[in-house]
């Protein structure tokens, strides 16, 4: 089976870009429906982004507005960064969908609907007031209606099977018909659905190839499309590539490190959206001997792995907002008795519950300054899903180096959204070495907070060790010896010390990379999620002759050495964040430069035209 | 060719740090207690790790030559979880008060329990919070004046032990500070076990609440007013051995007189402190302090798998189905190569 | 001359809120039956405040037609507990998950429960953490296989009755989903209740956990699987009540035919709710699942005040004590006159 | 009774400022003894400032350097502000005291000793290599020995108690001396001995009030001193006033204020050092109707007080910074709900546990920023004992008006410290109007964030009002109706009309005041405990005709509206803080202006001397 069609009639178009978001009720597997599209463009060589939208936490009945879900894809011939704003096709399995979704087609955008499901009493539960198929609301758009539901039964009223199990098919009719549109091999799906399904349910499998197959022939022969489109494989690095979520990423980045540095992983965890993916997926990593222990809460979570840090091990702990303002208190112990803990932060839109599902970058100043005292912590982001990985990566290496906690930043959206990732030889990834403290045995007392004189670390001292006794905990101690000391020297001393620490890191990580030139009317510097709509707009800027530049900012604390002065090379520089302006903050302080915040708190993230935007109003162009 | 060193002495648990609880604190009983079982037990310094919260009791790490980690306020049981899943072979205990345990900790603490982690939990229950000088706690009898109530508590309190019993504990005890070689014992009993062991230590603050237990502890009364359970044995107890606890006819725990004039020997409960059934441990904890004896020794000991024990039996059977190198990780799923 | 209003019906108490569970969700019966409940009473509806933690179950609130307080994971036994000695004539309820009030509430659940705060629990036990769609929880029984134990779980559950009962509760309940009476009338007796009233609620969670309770809870099995305590009453069961619980010779709780060849009816035991002593509840709240009749109703009920009814007599006995104004307060102590 | 002499072969001196410092072990009532010497000195109509400095939490041995305790009072015939760095007098009760506070005596003071207590055993344990009675160490010193142990001991022969009890009678006769030395009146504290002792235990009493006398009497007769001192009362703003420490007048600041916003008091507690006496006082306060709940932890302790806030009540919590760290979820929810919340925070030092009985300013960031998502409060420091007053009512006033939480800031050195208080008649405290939403009824749901337009507050609907059902939460809300929404738009509008009703209490409060010229050279900035120390420093500097003036920020969110403009009026912007820069970070963020931070992280307050160096490097006059 190829892509090409046997009956084609239709023109082919050649395309270099395509946005595809599929809309439905959360029991018509739209989730699934694009994990296979992306699954299958990504082998076929396209450079890819997606963004699911779950809808929220609760199931909401079917057909009304806060059950819909939908997952937007963007793939293309050349490095994109984003997955789109505006949708070229949406595939709306119901009024709902349309509803949520019809306003992020582009106009002419190609729109598939199911008329059968545009009864009152669907139109109704969705907050129409007119049928929009009937009173021509939807003429900006190419409207192709196809009744999924009836073609999906027809194709299998010989199967045997149960109407629900039947209904429940009908994505694969929609998915065939975008294989056929876009030229998609069917190979990687169908052995999908066999690996899923097959042995256990042979006939079910069988059906749905038989529904993609049907969906697929539809397209072809029904005429609806004058047009399929071709979208040839990107150009991309050479490699082992496989797509990957930023959930995923991060898992990976830890398990990776944890091997590189000969440590045993330990993570504490208490389950909470975007967050528990992570757990899920390092629960299932027994056999590379990674412990995960659910703990009764966020504060348990983070305390047994300070505790099987303490014993030697990494710990890590991994949560969304709430979770790390529960996890202050205990931080700040990790601070003070200065043992490696990595704590994962999937950032949701806040405060409070906020909403659980949506995705912000408001948690940054609680990473910072979310301890009682001085309480310095490291502080990372992850920029994309794949990037997910090397900043994990990047924050054991820091966290066991330096002996320190270092927060590690990540999204919504980079948790649920995917991309293609040059996988990496284990062989290649950087070095961590670990050396634990040695056995004691001189007679002398062990000093437990005796640094290293370059990265100012103490010593890990593992229990268990003969001779090493020691005791460590929350109140101020005395260098070296790290006994309690109320010393108002001393107190000073360890107070600048830790700062020190973090401060010293600096000296350790990569200085910032602008992308374009080095000076300029405008920066745009983004960190986190941002990254993607900066890169898609700042390089079409740059193709119109606009000087503007960009920047990612990986380490948040501490900044990397040249920052100060990437700043006051340029005229402008706006910081796109999806919060008030917390890093715009934290740089107008250190540095006095008038950076501006391009601020977006909507639960979603950038486009790049936001972006676009802000940079032509910057050199007055708009 | 290397001698066996000495056996260690009491004093090699010993650390060099000044002990700086008020004079006559029961703390002072408790450490010495703990140092002597450590003796006995013939631990190694280097493989016990000793885990407090914050308290005057949770200063106890500091004292002992051995490997300590003074936490935070109520999370001890916590980061001794971590501890004890990380590093298995390593013998941790953690020493609590009755705020830190039992009020703000009081959910790691139950959790610890239900968990049966392999740590041995030491609650030093003096009815308040001595380091904050002197609020009632969760344990203070109802009315208790202290500095938060002028007027007296209203809260009721908690029973540790039926606390303890209702998280499903697998090995729940009651010393106390005074009572130097039954603390002892019961300690090394505790270091015996292989899931949580829960020792409660009635322990006197004599800044605070000075004399909380006196109406039962002291050598005066003791005998009479204080029953201990061993494993086995009928529940004898006065000062001759004249009382006992028998069922009695709705099967509740009554006091008899025993010998002649009153009950038979052969009439009195016996102790089984290996029941799966916790109904008659609940029994005993929910007995009356003021009317009734105060049962001091192994209120339910269950022989189950630790937390720990479950938590490696599950590494290594996964180890044994599938061995993944890191590249093989990596590459898992759909991969494709461009060229 | 005003009518008095209409009696208030069940949909009264209906918020014009769409109900957003997934269906055939336990929870829909459980919020059926607090409306039927609710009416039957004739609560009115400006008295009533519902204050739920985070869950699926947690969403109960919004649904009701009263006060509804929709807080955050896990304190909303604190916030309740806050909201009732502000207001002791409101009428407090709190909705709780498996996971809300036991995982990480547990302190506040159990601080509760010891207080005997003036609030009515209900926890709707579907062991399984639904809202964050299927992690095992702290009521799952060991082994469990779960987005977050792939290889099931290692931990020994809590068993909700024996927890309360072990922190001092004065009224501790169950019942089921499906049984829509029982659950009414339980619903109704926590209502009536001055202290803390719990009520674990069998829940199924037909996505993430389903069946969980089938196989005592189905029709077609329930009467021989389930005993329901009733005061007064001797514990039979069984489809034509031919069975029935009785102590055994060591004291324990036994099962045992009755009528013909087996016990008469009188050997039972009789149920006391009111027992002082907890032990028997504990026996009844211990029993093995899978063996034994799964007990439902009221486990324990004591008449004891309310915290809430002892903050307020302090404040008035004080205020009859002493009177004090404003400017006689800020003056009180030693002062001196700058003229 | 008079403090003239019968016996007066002494001179006499006039005196403008003396500073006194009693040091002693645990045991030795050093507390009882300054507070009985700061009564009678305010009583007495001088200025006063009190400092004590208590040992760490846990009772250390007797006679060791851990166990020292002592109370530092300065007074004054004038304004003072600090209880000032060096002491004119030591009272050194054994050698232990003597190490840890002689530094601090000026090269001239006077010395109190006694030498019984330096015997080898007492040496060893404070840590003395020779006796520096002996070995000239003191040569700089008026050095007094005075057996008081002997002296107590003979006075007391015949009074029947037993030898521990008259021992503990030995600091009245050190009071004695010093009241003396002082021209003290002795009335305040006999009568406070009778008050005390009196009826329970007269034999005690009558012990008390003999030594007292014969302490004063010794230091009459012996000859030890030549010169006795007066110190003149100060001219203080005519007003009935009392002594007062910062804890109490911060309890008090909050009865005032709910008694006459006419709300009954909540206040939900977990003791913690140093904010434990705020809670130990309003449970005295139950004939008010304040009730007071110690809950199980921190958490329930705020979240009681949020649920009593949701029951029309003034909900109050008290906690240090671990506190706060551990409140940090629910005070989220609180912003989320818009309920007035008071949360009172009695900084210690950090982070961690740190050195709990030691002062420090490192939680104004936590207090900022401690919380998941852009969550806003409004925070307030106190900056004086008596100031706490001031601003716990002002807490209390924007908290309700503006349906907000409220951060108040007070520290260990406020917390403990003392100063004569101008008792404000109730009458003249500001109105604080309430006004719950009324009874519902007119058949429309009702709106509860439906928002009052200048304030944005929404209204206050207490449960148990017929008609005003309605549901509230930690999910993010429609404005208005405060239904659950995920509207991208509502969010957005929701986390700026949140920020913006912190924001407008700026048009609420007072503008920033400059004491001196309102431009100049030198502004030093303080907040907090800084002030005593910045007002002495640049009342001198400004004597001296430098151009330095000074100003104190109550609020630290929002900032004074005229803030910027003053800032940007002088060369040099000095903010003293006893943390790491965090007013500085935020003062730069906000205006771009150069402000330095003077840094001291000491566990205790700056001194003058300090702040003077300060601001003279920063004119270049050093
Ligand atoms: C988070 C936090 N809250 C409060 C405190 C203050 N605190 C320290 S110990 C303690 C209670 C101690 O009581 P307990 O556990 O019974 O120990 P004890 O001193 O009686 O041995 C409290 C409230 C703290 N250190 N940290
Ligand atoms: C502080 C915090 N941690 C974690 C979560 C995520 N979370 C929401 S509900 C829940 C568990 C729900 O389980 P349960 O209480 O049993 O309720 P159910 O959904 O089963 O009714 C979790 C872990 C959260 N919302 N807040
Ligand atoms: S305060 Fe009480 S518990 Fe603490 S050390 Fe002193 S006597 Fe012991
Ligand atoms: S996930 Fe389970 S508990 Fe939650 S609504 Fe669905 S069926 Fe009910
Ligand atoms: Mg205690
Ligand atoms: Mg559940």
């Amino acid at each position: 089976m190829t892509p090409e069609s046997a009956h084609a009639t239709h023109t082919q178009q050649r395309l270099e870009d395509v946005v595809i978001r599929f809309a439905g009720d959360s029991g018509d597997g739209m989730q699934l429906t694009g994990d296979q599209f992306t699954r299958t463009t990504a082998i076929m060589g396209n450079d890819i982004a997606t963004f699911p939208d779950f809808p929220a936490e609760i199931r909401a009945p079917a057909g009304t507005l806060p059950g819909v879900s939908a997952f937007q894809l963007r793939f293309s011939s050349h490095d994109i960064h984003t997955p789109g704003s505006t949708a070229d096709v949406l595939v709306a399995m119901n009024p709902a969908a349309l509803k949520v979704h019809v306003n992020d087609l582009r106009p002419g955008g190609i729109l598939i609907v199911n008329p059968t499901t545009f009864k009152p009493n669907d139109l109704k539960k969705a907050k129409w007031a007119a049928n929009p198929l009937e009173d021509g609301s939807l003429s900006q758009y190419r409207v192709v209606p196809v009744e999924l539901d009836r073609l999906t039964k027809e194709t299998l009223a010989d199967s045997g099977l149960d109407n629900r199990t039947i209904d429940r098919c009908k994505n694969m009719f929609a998915l065939g018909m975008l294989y056929w549109l876009y030229h998609r091999e069917m190979e990687p799906t169908l052995r999908y659905i066999d690996s899923r399904f097959g042995i256990k349910n042979a006939a079910l499998a069988e059906a749905n190839k038989k529904v993609l197959q049907a969906g697929y022939n539809f397209a072809d022969i029904s005429g609806l499309f004058q047009t399929s489109y071709e979208v040839p494989p990107a150009t991309m690095q050479p490699g082992l590539y496989r797509n990957i979520m930023g959930n995923q990423a991060l898992g990976l980045g830890l398990v990776a490190a944890a091997q590189r540095a000969g440590l045993q992983m330990f993570v504490g965890s208490y389950p909470i959206t975007p967050a528990s993916d992570i757990l899920h997926q390092l629960s299932g990593y027994k056999h590379l001997g990674v412990v995960t222990f659910q703990a009764e809460d966020e504060i348990a979570a983070v305390c047994s792995a300070i505790g099987a840090a303490y014993g030697g091990k990494l710990g890590v702990t991994t949560t969304s907002g709430p979770g790390l303002a529960l996890k202050s208190e205990a931080i700040g112990l990790a601070v003070m008795v200065e043992l490696p803990l990595v704590v994962v932060d999937v950032q949701r839109a806040g405060p409070s519950t906020g909403m659980p599902t949506k995705t912000e970058q408001s948690d940054l100043l609680q990473a910072m300054f979310g301890r009682n005292g001085e309480s310095p912590v490291a502080v990372i982001a992850a920029a994309t899903p794949a990037d997910a990985f090397d900043c994990a990566y990047e924050a054991v290496r820091l966290a066991v180096k330096y002996m320190a906690p270092v927060i590690l930043l990540s999204d919504g959206a980079i948790a649920n959204g995917s991309e293609p990732w040059m996988v990496p030889a284990a062989e290649n990834l950087a070095e961590i070495p670990v050396s634990f403290a040695g056995q004691g045995g001189d007679g002398r007392p062990f000093q437990p907070y005796a640094r290293d004189p370059k990265t100012l670390a103490r010593p890990w001292a593992v229990p268990g060790t003969p001779g090493l006794g020691h005791r460590v905990g929350g109140l101020e101690k005395e260098d070296g010896s790290g006994n309690i000391s109320y010393d108002p020297d001393n107190h000073e001393h360890m107070v600048k010390t830790r700062a020190e620490k973090i401060a010293r890191m600096a000296d350790d990580i990569a200085p910032l990379a602008v992308e374009g030139a080095p000076n300029g009317d405008v920066l745009v510097l983004g960190w986190g999620c941002t990254r993607g709509p900066i890169v898609g707009a700042v390089r079409a800027l740059q193709q119109k002759g606009v000087k503007v530049s960009f920047a990612t900012l990986r380490h948040l604390n501490p900044f990397p050495k040249n920052l100060g002065d990437v700043l006051r090379a340029f005229k402008h520089v706006i910081v796109p964040e999806l919060n008030l302006g917390q890093l715009t903050m934290l740089l107008r302080a250190r540095f006095l430069v008038d950076v501006q915040c391009l601020s977006k708190v909507q639960g979603r993230p950038f486009s790049r035209e936001e972006i676009e935007a802000a940079v032509l109003a910057a050199v007055g162009n708009q | 060719m290397t001698a066996t060193p000495p056996p260690l002495t009491k004093k090699d648990f010993k650390s060099d740090q000044d002990v700086r609880w008020c004079p006559g604190c029961g703390d002072y009983s408790i450490l010495n207690a703990v140092q002597s079982a450590f003796a006995e037990l013939q631990r190694k310094k280097h493989e016990v790790a000793i885990v407090s919260g914050i308290g005057c009791s949770s200063r106890f790490p500091y004292y002992m030559d051995t490997y300590g980690f003074h936490t935070i306020h109520g999370r001890a049981p916590a980061i001794a979880t971590g501890l004890k899943v990380a590093n298995p072979q390593l013998e941790v205990w953690v020493v609590t008060g009755d705020g830190d345990a039992l009020s703000i900790g009081g959910n790691h603490f139950i959790h610890c329990l239900r968990r049966n982690v392999g740590v041995k939990i030491l609650l030093f229950n003096n009815r308040i919070y001595g380091l904050t000088k002197g609020q009632y706690s969760p344990t203070s009898e109802q009315g208790k004046v202290t500095k938060s109530t002028p007027l007296g508590s209203v809260d009721y309190p908690f029973r540790p032990i039926q606390l303890a019993l209702g998280a499903g504990a697998t090995f729940v005890a009651r010393s106390v500070d005074v009572f130097q070689d039954h603390l002892e014992q019961t300690i090394q009993r505790a270091a015996a076990h292989q899931g949580t062991a829960f020792v409660e230590i009635y322990q006197n603050c004599n800044i605070f609440n000075d004399g909380t237990y006196k109406s039962f502890t002291d050598k005066a009364v003791r005998d009479d007013r204080v029953v201990r359970l061993e494993h086995g044995k009928p529940l004898l107890f006065g000062s001759e051995h004249k009382r006992g606890l028998r069922w009695t006819k709705d099967h509740k725990v009554g006091v008899v007189d025993v010998g002649a004039g009153g009950a038979d020997e052969s009439e009195l409960i016996v102790w089984d402190e290996t029941s799966e059934d916790p109904a008659l441990a609940m029994a005993l904890a929910s007995l009356s302090e003021s009317d009734m004896p105060v049962p001091i020794g192994v209120f339910r000991r269950q022989d189950r798998a630790s937390f720990e024990s479950g938590v490696h039996a599950q590494l290594a059977a996964a180890k044994g189905r599938k061995s993944e190198s890191l590249d093989q990780l990596l590459r898992a799923g759909e991969t494709w190569v461009v060229e």
